[in-house]
């Protein structure tokens, strides 16, 4: 154990830290002792620290306002290096370790002395919007290149981290019948009374361990501490089965009894004893049938000049470092209240040994405590000391200054309501206004939601154990016994200021975006009347802390500047997140490389030892290209790959295209009515090509479908579509023909698929099935025939991709591999050749079939030359819209084939066609475009490319241009022909 | 004009003490009868009824706004401005629209922030590639600006994007430099503040209930702040097309559906393009206060609530931390939500309705925002009998002609768009 | 939210894709008829879209791959229950439509 | 015929032994049935109870009812009148379904891999969303394990059976490590 430092404002006794347990860590690069269970913010103000950070707007010098998740100023950034920096800690609830190290925020030059200070010099002169009125002079250049950046490099905060995240995140579903959040005296004891009548609960509890206010307000329960009390509720509560999750954020609440929680499970940790494989962060999507809002209440300030001095504290604050830390805030304090719940601050220190003064709003109060001075009728009028409090002014029945160097704020408070309205639209109702309580209060609730504690309003412990019981007692729960509390706090209602007279400038409501008292004004003065107006116009309530202390006072002083009432301006709208929470907290898992999951071929080992170059489609990673020495670039392999193919054989991998078994009496009948031919005098053993349309009338996909027998087909999609499809035919199954006999299911994953092609095709299918017809005859072409491969189910559709003679070949994907290999084994006789997509673009191009670049959902039947592909005697999806105007106008797009004139010329895809090279290039002039290109075609010797143009006979035998401007105004003659450049007559393929 | 902004007015203000600012706009009774109505104090409405003032000279005009001006998406969406279209239905309006957008804070002596600090759409395939140098070569074509980039050009103009994403590894990406983000509240305010200096009523807090209709001809509106009379009626209501269109029995060709956004705390410059990630419908800039606006695609369930659902939040960040892995540590700060129009095709419709007197204004989607001097612009010529080339295949009858101008080639289904 | 698959029981939303509202049955075409344009269009584009109560097709593809038409509040995002869509347009037809919603 | 080798769809990631947390007991034990049978049936409309009752007649199986629904340990129900049948001839179930559903191998098409140990509800916890307390021994469920579409079987109180997507099968590896890393995996 190190040394004890001196922390010169840490009281010799009270608080919950571990006095035992000294933590050294560093703030700005200063080296600070603090001790196990305080928070950065405790830990500096013990060692008399008071500057933590800078304003957003004007820069100004600004210490600790709250002690919890409310606090606006004292943001920190945490760690160093690109990876490791995480900004805008609040220090108020970033728990000290050993070895911490952090760093203030937003100024350039020391915190100290930040030269962004002039800000707050020349702040008359940048009120509330006040971007708005200016830097449009010059123009969109001067705004962009001049104006623009100075704003940009003045905004934000903290600085970001520039490189991934080394830490790693989770997403945990949790159950409960009912959720708790808060894990104050009240959550806790509704929590209790559910476990008790054997609900399963959770309870998740914000800051560092369970217990709210209890654990700093000095109250005894039954005799015991808050502290110990609290420990006892929840060892009852896990043993009731329920279970208390502190540092957990409940930030959302969604539809349907579902709630957005993030636990952080690190950030609290000394480096070392972070266990690996654990997440940093949990979050916790919850699903509970019940919900208890006990989440309590966030104090307000006062709107007086200089209410943010650094020194300048909300009471309740001060009373927690008191309380919680054992950290006295100031020696000679001052208490401006303006309702008894000041005094009860003011008495703790006292005790503590400060010089306590009580500037109390009321005329009559009647508060009186032993050694402390209160002068009634008074408001701080004015807090002066740049960069630590060192007096205050006041003003009302009397006036007079007074030296101090802290001043507690007692402003009253604002029961925290956010999550009660995250969906209001449910309940149609939002939070209520109270003017007797001069709060907001929950709206009514639905009969699975209850509120508990402060957030209700109950102010004294002993109300808000009642209301908590009573939360239990409407959920299902049993009573439990109430703890006697004895208490020396003085509760009531607040007198109504909020603002002190004459405030205007430098009296700050928003903390962090600096929106004043004078900006509430003005922006009412200029019609931003509504409060949603006047909160974007101010930007009040926008900043980090979403206007935790601020909300409630703005739209006060907005209702007294328009002559309304509070309830009639309302709230603006609370939105989840309630506090921030980390964007990778929510991502989890699934990031980067996991951000999806990979689909993966039975051969994609094999592929990966071999060269494969892989192409993404549809999830599937699927080999492009395979690089044999000599091969210089991807065309290269992709030449040779098309070469050996068109010259002997090759052998791909098609396991990736999507596999429906299709069977039953109307299997046929449902073939008809998905695609746009006749299915129904398909023979046995016979595959046929079918074109889908989607049901506005444009292409869908395309595929062969093989009959297997009376009543079983089997369909092959397009990769890319192939989910697409099977959700497709789910939906028009059971949505418009739920009685067509027919049942299916995807068999993607079953079979492995190759394709044999070329001229040696037959020779090697006859050597891998030695006891097979594969002649013509016994295998024509679109013929199917089922066999056995080592005792494996084999099946061979004689189909082509390639326009080569070709065999698709499946096994069960089990056995693919071995097939595979033993196909290369058989045709290393003609050296066989793995081709990949590439080569395959090239053949399919050549013989003008087309994929997604021509599929592209824009596209008729007719479009593509399929248009003959249409059976007239019957319905099929798309049939009806398929008839509209636009189909059958003339200046439709239509396919064609382009063939470079250069042959060194490489056409362009996505390249435009013109019919003259020398323009004019623009939209009216343009007759089409090119959607797929092969760089080169052994066939053509030379680029040739599909497609779409306007009359797209009329062009054959023509020559046209692709223009590329995005190509540095590439201009290229081609030449058009019919897309079908290879074999057009379909020779080689029936061979 | 007699209040105008500027630089020498903000110092004689502050040297005042602000007392000199008159209200942005003012707040007046609805008169018993306009020329013209527009329902919908939007961007859209607000513009129609600037351009109504400024360029046809007719200013006997009410904006008749349900809630706050400004409060539906106009302010509320992710504040991308661009043109980069494909089809030469949206391509026109789009440039168009694109080309107020930068000469609008001098129009409106209102600096709504336009910055255009470019737009790059990556891609992950080669295939995409060609579609997308397919749309830069289209657009220019229309009189717009492309650049298609490389691997190493994403990386070079937006070096925190994991180019070298092992999921979903970036080819490149389509750039258009003149695109970039505009101050979404300050467009709906300035349109707002023009539109009163000409004598537009705007009218808050005014919801338009009932449309009366004679003869098939509209005569005026029913409100909750009562009946309002007028020759011709104008509908941008956005996201509640269908409900304002059924008061004037019209059923249309929409869906409404809710779109995320996402803010995370305000932190120093780190992204300096509005950037999109193909493989995760993501899209991401950040805003001079410093915020990363983001967002994706819809929940995708029907829904006239302005709020969404966890599901697709998770998939939002997903798709951020894969795409900006540095932003995985910064702090989302608030998400809402904002209902869209959707069309079946995802293009707007900009029209008359078979009612005379009674025009359209809508289908959206998620593009609008960058749409709202455009579409003001247009609407406004057409309410006033001179309608533009711009919006000649943004018809509503284009459903039953099926000349539809569908961007991503998906078909009718409005959630899809 | 959570949706009641008939099958499976109440799943989250993220297990269905949905495909928009189900106002108006597949038109029946008998041989090679073609049906009015407008039943067409009331199938493919056009839609009431009340604000209210709504019926919308949903797919259990992270479940049991059954089409359901779900029942819910676009409003509040109350979700009433499900039916499979097989049986939807038949129940549908037997009930005379209860105008709900605004 | 045996000599043909089973290619492993699990990846190489997945290998015998211990992963993760190394120190005591492992949370999870994990397997995975190679060569297993697996066929699908999926009874035509209107047909599912006669081909609940041919399947409890062909095999002796009881399969439950309620949600989650009719399932047995052989016959895994994945969605209305679907099942997957585990371990049974692939003739015998064609012949045992009859007219009544479509019946096809997927013996390749579907990886099991078991789970079981006391960290099994902490692993499910990160991946299925689905509540263990209201899922009975025997039940079945068609969910996801993370973005990966998953049916489960629960065989006991801390054993499930998972049945991918074959092609998914080595992201869902690779993810069931990862997730279960915390506890400790055993591979057996
Ligand atoms: C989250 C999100 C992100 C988006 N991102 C972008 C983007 O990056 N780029 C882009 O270009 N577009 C984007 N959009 C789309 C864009 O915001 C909208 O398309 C556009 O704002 C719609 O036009 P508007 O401004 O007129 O609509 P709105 O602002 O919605 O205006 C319609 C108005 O009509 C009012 N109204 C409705 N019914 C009545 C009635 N009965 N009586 C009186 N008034 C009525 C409403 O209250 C509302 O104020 C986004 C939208 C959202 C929600
Ligand atoms: N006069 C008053 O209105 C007032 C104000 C403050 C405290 N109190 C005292 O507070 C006690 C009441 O206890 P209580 O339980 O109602 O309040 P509490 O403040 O003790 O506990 C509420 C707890 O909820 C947590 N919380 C809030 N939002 C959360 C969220 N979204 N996720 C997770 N945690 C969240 C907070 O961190 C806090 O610890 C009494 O002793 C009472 O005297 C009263
Ligand atoms: C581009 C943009 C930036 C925003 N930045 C902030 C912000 O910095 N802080 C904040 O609280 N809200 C911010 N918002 C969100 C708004 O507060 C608000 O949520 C949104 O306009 C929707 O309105 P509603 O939440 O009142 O329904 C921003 C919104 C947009 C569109
Ligand atoms: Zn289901």
């Amino acid at each position: 154990m190190s040394a004890r430092l001196p922390q010169p404002n840490r009281l010799e006794s009270g608080g919950i830290i571990n006095r035992d347990r000294p933590v050294i860590f560093t703030f700005d690069r200063r080296v600070y002792q603090g001790f196990e269970g305080d928070s950065l913010a405790s830990a500096l103000l013990a060692n008399g620290v008071k500057l933590f950070g800078r304003s957003f707007k004007y820069h100004r010098p600004r210490g600790i306002l709250g002690a919890g998740p409310e606090e606006p100023n004292a943001l920190v950034e945490v760690d160093h290096g690109p990876a490791e920096r995480d900004p805008n800690h609040r220090a108020t609830m970033l728990e000290i370790y050993e070895g911490l190290e952090t760093f203030s925020q937003n100024h350039f030059g020391p915190l100290g002395m930040d030269v962004m200070e002039v800000n707050d010099l020349i702040s008359r002169f940048l009120p509330a919007g006040f971007y708005y009125k200016t830097f449009f002079f010059g123009g969109l250049q001067a705004w962009y290149r001049l104006y623009e950046p100075i704003i940009r490099r003045a905004a934000g905060l903290g600085r970001p981290p520039l490189a991934a995240d080394p830490h790693h995140y989770e997403k945990i579903y949790t159950h409960a019948d009912t959720l708790i959040v808060g894990g104050g005296i009240a959550g806790l004891t509704t929590a209790l009374s559910l476990a008790k009548a054997g609900q399963s609960v959770v309870v998740c509890e914000e800051r560092d361990r369970m217990g709210g206010s209890a654990l700093w307000q000095g109250e005894t329960f039954d005799g015991q501490s808050g502290a110990d009390y609290v420990n006892h509720l929840c060892a009852e509560i896990e043993a009731a089965g329920g279970r208390v999750l502190p540092r957990t954020t409940v930030f959302g609440v969604y539809d349907a009894g579902t709630f957005g929680a993030v636990e952080r499970c690190h950030d609290h940790l000394a480096k070392a004893d972070r266990r690996p494989h654990t997440a940093r962060m949990k979050y916790h999507r919850i699903q509970a049938r019940n919900i208890v809002y006990a989440t309590g209440a966030i104090e307000r300030s006062v709107g007086f000049k200089g209410n943010d001095r650094p020194g300048v504290m909300l009471a309740s604050a001060g009373h927690t470092f008191l309380g919680k830390y054992g950290v006295r805030v100031g020696e000679r304090a001052t208490v401006f209240t303006t309702h008894d719940g000041g005094y009860g601050t003011a008495a703790a220190l006292a005790q503590a040994g400060a010089a306590v003064t009580v500037l109390d709003a009321r005329a009559e109060a009647n508060v009186v405590i032993d050694g402390v001075t209160v002068i009634k009728g008074v408001y701080a009028k004015q807090a002066h000391g740049r960069m630590g409090l060192r007096r205050v002014d006041y003003d009302g029945a009397s006036n007079g200054s007074l030296d101090t160097d802290s001043l507690l704020v007692a402003g009253g408070w604002n029961p925290a309501v956010h999550l009660t309205s995250h969906t209001t639209d449910r309940r149609q109702s939002k939070p209520v206004y109270d003017p007797e309580m001069l709060a907001f209060l929950p709206p009514e609730l639905v009969e699975t939601e209850a509120a508990a504690g402060s957030v209700t309003g109950a102010m004294s412990t002993a109300d808000c154990l009642t209301s908590a019981q009573a939360a239990g007692k409407k959920l299902g729960g049993k009573a439990v016994a109430l703890p006697t509390v004895a208490s020396a706090l003085p509760v009531s209602k607040p007198m109504e200021m909020w603002a002190v007279p004459g405030a205007g400038d430098a009296a700050f409501l928003d903390m962090q975006n600096d929106a004043t008292v004078k900006d509430i004004k003005l922006s009412a003065q200029e019609g931003f009347k509504s409060v949603e107006h006047m909160k974007r116009y101010t930007t009040l309530g926008m900043a980090t802390d979403q206007g935790k202390t601020a909300n409630v006072t703005g739209l006060a002083l907005l209702a007294a500047a328009t002559g309304r009432d509070i309830a009639q301006v309302g709230t603006t709208t609370f939105r989840p997140p309630y506090t921030p929470i980390p964007v990778g907290a929510l991502a989890g898992h699934h990031r980067q490389r996991d951000y999806e999951p990979f689909r993966y071929s039975p051969i994609h080992a094999w592929a990966e030892a071999n060269g494969a170059t892989f192409m993404e489609a549809g999830l599937w990673m699927r080999p492009a290209y395979y690089t044999r020495p000599g091969d210089k670039t991807w065309l290269d392999s992709a030449v040779r790959e098309t070469k050996a193919t068109r010259d002997s054989l090759g052998i791909t991998d098609v396991s990736t295209l999507g596999k429906i078994d299709i069977q039953g009496p109307d299997a046929a009948e449902f073939l008809n009515r998905l695609y746009t031919n006749g299915w129904k005098t398909l023979p046995v053993g016979k595959a046929r090509y079918g074109l889908m349309l989607r049901e506005d009338g444009l292409v869908f996909d395309d595929g062969t479908t093989s009959r297997l027998a009376d009543n079983h087909f089997y369909m092959t999609t397009t990769t890319a579509h192939a989910a697409g499809v099977m959700a497709h035919m789910e939906f028009m199954h059971q949505s418009a023909w739920p009685d067509l006999r027919v049942a299916f299911g995807s068999v993607t994953d079953q079979w492995g698929g190759l394709a044999l092609a070329g001229p040696q095709a037959r020779a090697c299918l006859a050597k891998l099935f030695p006891d097979l017809d594969v002649t013509n005859d016994g295998l024509p072409f679109m013929g199917v025939l089922e066999t056995q491969w080592n005792g494996f189910t084999a099946r061979i559709f004689r189909i082509s991709f390639s326009g080569e003679l070709a065999y698709e070949v499946a096994v069960p994907a089990d056995v693919f591999e071995a097939f595979w290999l033993e196909a290369l084994r058989v045709g290393a006789e003609w050296d066989i050749t793995p081709y990949g997509l590439e080569a395959l673009n090239i053949m399919r191009i050549e013989k003008g079939h087309v994929t997604g670049a021509e599929l592209d959902g824009r596209v008729s039947m007719d479009d593509v030359g399929l248009g003959k592909m249409v059976s007239t005697k019957k319905d099929f999806v798309g049939r009806a819209m398929s008839q509209r105007a636009a189909f059958a106008d003339p200046d439709r797009a239509k396919m064609v084939g382009l063939v470079a004139a250069k042959p060194d010329d490489k056409i362009i895809g996505g390249g435009i066609l013109f019919a003259s090279a020398d323009g004019p290039f623009d939209h009216t002039t343009m007759l089409g475009y090119v959607t797929s290109v092969a760089q080169y075609s052994p066939l053509k010797d030379r680029s040739i490319a599909l497609a779409f143009i306007k009359n797209a006979s009329d062009w054959h035998g023509k020559t046209l241009y692709v223009v590329s401007h995005v190509h540095g105004k590439s201009i290229m003659e081609v030449h058009a022909e019919s897309p079908h450049f290879y074999d057009p007559k379909n020779e080689k393929v029936m061979s | 004009m007699a209040d105008r902004y500027g630089f020498w007015r903000l110092l004689r203000e502050g040297l005042r003490g602000h007392t000199g600012w008159g209200p942005a706009w003012r707040d007046p009774a609805p008169k018993a009868e306009y020329d013209v109505i527009i329902i919908g104090g939007g961007g859209h409405g607000l513009a129609t009824a600037y351009y109504l003032a400024k360029v046809h000279g007719i200013t006997n005009v009410a904006v008749l706004e349900k809630g706050y001006l400004g409060g539906g998406n106009v302010g509320r969406n992710t504040t991308i401005v661009r043109s980069n279209y494909l089809h030469t239905g949206n391509e026109l309006f789009y440039e168009k629209s694109l080309q107020l957008w930068e000469g609008l804070s001098a129009d409106l002596d209102y600096n709504v922030m336009f910055s255009p600090r470019s737009i790059i759409n990556c891609f992950h395939t080669d295939g995409q590639r060609d579609a997308e140098a397919r749309r830069g070569n289209q657009m220019i074509l229309h009189g717009a600006d492309a650049v298609l980039l490389d691997k190493e050009g994403v990386r070079r103009e937006a070096p925190l994007i994991d180019v070298d994403n092992p999921r979903f590894p970036i080819y490149g990406g389509l750039m258009q430099r003149r695109a970039g983000t505009a101050r979404h509240d300050a467009v709906a305010w300035g349109f707002a503040r023009g539109a009163d200096q000409r004598g537009v009523d705007l009218i808050q807090n005014c919801e338009v209930t009932g449309i009366d209709i004679e003869d098939g001809r509209v005569t005026g509106v029913q409100t909750s702040r009562g009946p309002i009379r007028a020759k011709k009626v104008g509908m941008a209501v956005a996201g509640s097309t269908s409900r304002v269109g059924a008061l004037a029995g019209l059923r249309l060709p929409i869906e409404s559906h809710v779109l995320q956004a996402f803010v995370t705390e305000g932190i120093k410059p780190m992204l300096h393009n509005v950037i999109t990630f193909g493989a995760g419908h993501f899209y991401i800039s950040q805003s001079d206060k410093g915020g990363l606006v983001f967002g994706a695609s819809l929940d995708g369930y029907n829904t006239y609530a302005q709020r969404g659902n966890l599901p697709l939040i998770e998939h939002v960040m997903e798709a951020g931390v894969s795409f900006v892995p540095a932003m995985s540590k910064v702090r989302l700060l608030r998400s809402w939500g904002g209902v869209m129009d959707m069309s079946p095709d995802g293009s707007p419709i900009i029209d008359k309705t078979p009612i005379d007197g009674l025009y359209l204004n809508a289908g959206w989607c998620y593009g609008g925002f960058k749409a709202t001097p455009g579409s003001g612009w247009c609407f406004s010529h057409l309410i006033a009998d001179k309608p533009t080339h711009h919006i000649e295949q943004l018809r509503l009858d284009r459903f039953k002609t099926g000349y539809v101008i569908d961007e991503l080639g998906a078909g009718a289904q409005h959630n899809l768009h | 939210m959570l949706i009641p698959c008939p099958h499976c029981g109440l799943r989250p939303s993220e297990e269905f894709t949905p495909k928009g509202l189900a106002e108006a049955p597949r038109p029946v075409i008998g041989g090679a008829d073609l049906p009015e344009d407008a039943t067409w269009q009331d199938y493919l584009h056009t839609r009431t879209n009340r604000a209210g109560d709504t019926d919308e097709y949903f797919h259990h593809a992270l479940g049991c791959r059954s089409w359901v038409v779900v029942h819910r509040n676009t409003l509040t995002h109350e979700v009433y229950g499900a039916t499979m869509a097989s049986e939807f347009w038949a129940q549908k037809n037997q009930q005379p439509e209860q105008e709900t919603g605004q | 015929m045996s000599t043909i080798v089973l290619s492993n769809p699990l990846g190489a990631h997945w290998t015998a032994g211990r992963h993760g947390q190394a120190e005591g007991e492992a949370g999870i034990r994990a397997t995975h049935a190679a060569g297993l049978t697996i066929v699908e049936v999926a009874a035509l409309p209107g047909q599912a109870q006669p081909l609940r009752a041919a399947l409890e007649a062909g095999f002796g199986m009881t399969l439950g009812d309620g949600q989650p629904a009719h399932s047995a340990e052989n016959a895994v129900c994945t969605g209305p009148g679907h099942y997957l049948l585990v371990g049974h001839d692939v003739q015998a179930v064609k012949a045992a379904v009859g007219d009544l559903a479509m019946a096809v191998d997927q013996s390749s098409g579907r990886v099991r891999v078991s789970i079981d140990g006391p960290a099994v509800a902490d692993l499910l916890a990160k991946a299925c969303p689905l509540d263990l307390r209201a899922w009975p021994i025997g039940g079945a469920q068609a969910s996801h394990f993370l973005h990966i579409a998953c049916a489960y079987y629960r065989r006991s109180e801390h054993g499930f059976d998972l049945y991918f997507g074959r092609s998914f099968a080595a992201s869902a590896a690779q993810w069931l490590l990862d997730a279960g890393a915390e506890f400790g995996v055993e591979i057996g």
